[in-house]
């Protein structure tokens, strides 16, 4: 059973759990597993009769529910319109602060990304956040980063209507607790273990002893994924469908 | 109304900002060279609200004093190579933003306003690093409440391209409204097109929807495949080839150089 | 997402804040009267950014509690003339604005932001009366130059009329963006139009520059010559005979009950 | 010769005269005077040859050059794109105070007037504002208005980059003098005279002992609006050129 599933597929299926109940969810151009986990959540509910969210992709032509340039989404987000949003970070680190800008002294960082994009506004005003970075490293989440370019957390009497819910990489998931703050580990995908995660992960976490396994979907879901979601996923991600299905068929190694 | 794309680069002076559009919403590469080739320097580069590659060839061609932006990033081709160098040299001032504060600044010169709010950036060191930005509290409010005020953005010139412009100089945009919105903020407003088409844009209510007036562009003047090797909505799909032909170039200065001497200016 | 009109009148509870287009911009007449026999009253209008037939038929009936708007009238047929009675009796509360200071408060619930600064107003009397607008100096001078924050306006529904929407609940609204802006700052948005087609409006470029995604739309009904005796932008020009027919009969308020009892709900 | 001159046509070539020098006036849909005396001024610069002004007429939407809705007019004038405008007003007063708005004590105003629509924006941001009102009584045109609409002049320090040049009625051409501030009178149609002109002011208002007499257009300028002019008035305003071609048939009486 466990080789049947794909470590991108539970990553997929993991975020069309963490997305359960939002009514619009918006995805980046270049996020096929963000998408992929929306499109399942959406063909999950659709198979159980409901409606499904909404799912906007964004810097896509064809699957853009907006038409007034790209202040829209942003707009949207302001007026409580999207619920999820995926964010990643090339470092992400124990407050949920996400640096996309680059390492080492701003302004001549000696590794410059491309930049925050709209992250300064959209982790403060979507309520579910999910912060996406498949790469589990000390590197990449770090104790503190080099630079905020937006928040986990805000001071009291600073307007805040949404944030990180939880992290997910490719060995686990965290939930993110705005109180403390901080992340809990909430389990661990098949394949690694406890030790394996700590010395992989520059920040602190709660923990319980035991963590728990990260759930495989079940077979109809499976089924599903694989079925229609893939073809809907081909649409605007060809080459990231079509890897898929390619290493599916393969014999699968649960390394990261 | 219709002129060359050279006669468009002489309204770029020196020490000028500059706007210029995201890659996919029609970014005039067409004018790239006529700008660097009139070799204005000291150019203030206002990415709406990201750049690519037509931001990376202004830098690399070392016409850019700073730049403010959200991104710069050449798509699936990944880091812009001449701006990360710039970067890390020191050459260009940096003005780090996030989309919506462009947006809001744009908005701001839109309407008149000297500023407009915007929730967000508060604990962002974006914020920090912007003495332009102003922080308030929120004057409709009992108290407290912490707001960012975002100066108005008003670019000398935008430059972007587009499907199609009518005689009399209305120009076709489509959905790609921020389009309007970098024409309304900027005092002189330069178009490339794919084709000019006879009859009004304005004429019917369809093609009206999707036309920003000529009232707000200066210039227009055809440049078939105008954004190559970017693509344009509706016309033609971006050439990711060639953007990671340059991508590799462009990752020494001799590379980039060599790119822009050679490279042939037109798609195949 | 089709229902019929008395369907969608239901939204309109008691108390509600209404927003309702310029009588040029495509006004749902034909939900004028299924509000008025729902008879939900005490409903604070927001005219985008004037008001007329359709304000001052709610007025005469007796359902508006407040009016905020730069004016009402009825265009050639001059004064309103319920609204001028119960201003007059002063059977509502009235928040006179000017027409941008509306949009402004539209933009600002768009942005998601608590105000936007507005130029112009100060030395006017319209200030003296909104206690909601506040004067501050300009943060980002260097003292003085007063500025006028106008808070947010987020209605609770918005209705207009528009020539078609497709079977997916998106609305061409064509270049009359005001309606966008409404929707958008609305939190339930009730759509008449001409009719439905099939495909999708956001299938074409064309097409989609000039459409409300569905995103922002709660409820569409097909209400054939809906904006009557208005006209509807591309599709029928303006009743004036019946605009002049109303504005004689309701000088009094016997007479605009019994136009409202006896006139035909439809063009003839 | 003066008998040829309808008094409608002097006021349209007074408008011309006034915004002489603009790229674009703003008229309103239900203002076919100014209209008339942009598309005059627009026939007269392009038979010399030149580009002359772009004319917005609001709320046309044969004759408007607006893709933004309802706003984009106030958009535009805050750009300064915009150089001129016409404004009316219930009531005009001697500091250049309009009011749209209603006689008496406000809220409750005995006779109330549809409202301020965008004066209390254009007024202040459109350069060269000419109010025109043809009635011209000491009912219109009073000491002080019963409400501001919007004010004639502003306080130092208050952003202003436009205000009232000129105040042109049935009877006379008024200069605003916004350093008094107040209005010189500039010229007297003919048929009135300055005593006429006082007792139909309520204002106070400076004044040569013998002011000139408004000038007349010249024949090749007449000729020009009875051509060309009104048939493109006509575009927009049928029954306004349709009277105005019925009248200067007939023998005309110069009375108010």
């Amino acid at each position: 059973m466990m080789s049947e599933v794909h470590p991108r597929e539970i990553l997929i299926c993991t975020i069309a759990k963490l997305l359960d109940g939002v009514r619009h969810v918006a995805v980046g151009a270049s996020s096929p597993i963000p998408a992929a986990g929306a499109m399942l959540l959406r063909a999950l509910r659709q198979q159980a009769g409901e409606k499904g969210p909404r799912i906007s992709i964004l810097g896509s032509v064809e699957h853009n529910f907006f038409t007034n340039g790209s202040a829209e989404l942003f707009d949207c987000a302001g007026q409580g319109r999207i619920d999820a949003f995926c964010l990643g970070g090339g470092q992400i680190d124990g407050r949920g602060n996400v640096n996309l800008v680059g390492t080492g002294d701003y302004p001549q960082t000696p590794v410059r990304w491309p930049g925050s994009f709209g992250s300064a506004y959209l982790y403060y005003v979507v309520p579910r956040v999910i912060l996406f970075r498949e790469e589990h490293t000390p590197r990449a989440l770090v104790e503190k980063v080099d630079f905020i370019s937006t928040p986990g957390v805000s001071n009291d009497g600073v307007y805040r209507s949404g944030g990180p819910i939880a992290l997910l990489t490719s060995k686990a998931l965290f939930r993110f607790d705005k109180t403390r703050p901080g992340f809990d580990l909430q389990s661990i995908h098949p394949g690694h273990d406890l030790a394996g995660i700590k010395d992989a992960t520059g920040f602190q976490f709660a923990h319980e002893s035991q963590p728990e396994q990260t759930a495989l979907p079940n077979p109809q879901t499976l089924a599903l994924l694989r079925g229609r979601v893939y073809d809907e996923v081909a649409e605007t991600y060809p080459d990231f469908a079509a890897q898929m299905r390619r290493e599916i068929e393969r014999p699968l190694s649960h390394a990261s | 109304m219709v002129s060359d794309l050279r006669a468009l680069a002489k309204y770029v002076e020196p020490g000028v900002r500059l706007a210029l559009p995201v890659d996919y919403a029609g970014v005039s590469m067409a004018m790239t060279r006529p700008i660097i080739e009139r070799n204005a320097r000291n150019l203030d580069l206002v990415c709406v609200p990201t750049g690519g590659l037509q931001v990376d060839q202004l830098i690399g061609a070392g016409l850019v004093r700073s730049v403010e932006t959200s991104a710069v990033l050449l798509g699936e081709a990944g880091g812009a190579p001449r701006f990360n160098a710039a970067v890390k040299d020191g050459a260009i001032a940096l003005k780090d933003a996030t989309c919506p504060a462009i947006h809001a600044g744009l908005m701001a010169a839109q309407k008149g306003s000297p500023f407009m709010p915007m929730r967000g950036l508060i604990g962002s060191d974006l914020l920090h690093h912007r003495s332009d930005w102003r922080v308030i509290d929120n004057p409709l409010a009992d108290g407290g409440d912490p707001i960012v005020l975002i100066p108005a953005i008003k670019p000398d010139i935008t430059i972007f391209h587009a499907p199609m412009a009518d005689r009399f100089g209305n120009v076709w945009i489509g959905r790609r409204r921020e389009l309007a919105a970098m024409a309304y903020a900027s005092a002189t407003t330069l178009v490339t097109v794919e084709r000019i088409v006879d009859e009004s844009l304005l004429a019917s209510e369809m093609s009206a929807a999707g036309a920003l007036p000529a009232l707000y562009v200066t210039e227009v003047a055809v440049a078939p495949k105008g954004a190559w090797p970017y693509g344009l909505w509706g016309e033609y799909p971006t050439d990711t080839t060639e953007i990671l032909r340059y991508a590799r170039a462009a990752r020494s200065a001799v590379g980039f150089a060599d790119y822009m001497t050679n490279a042939q200016m037109e798609p195949a």
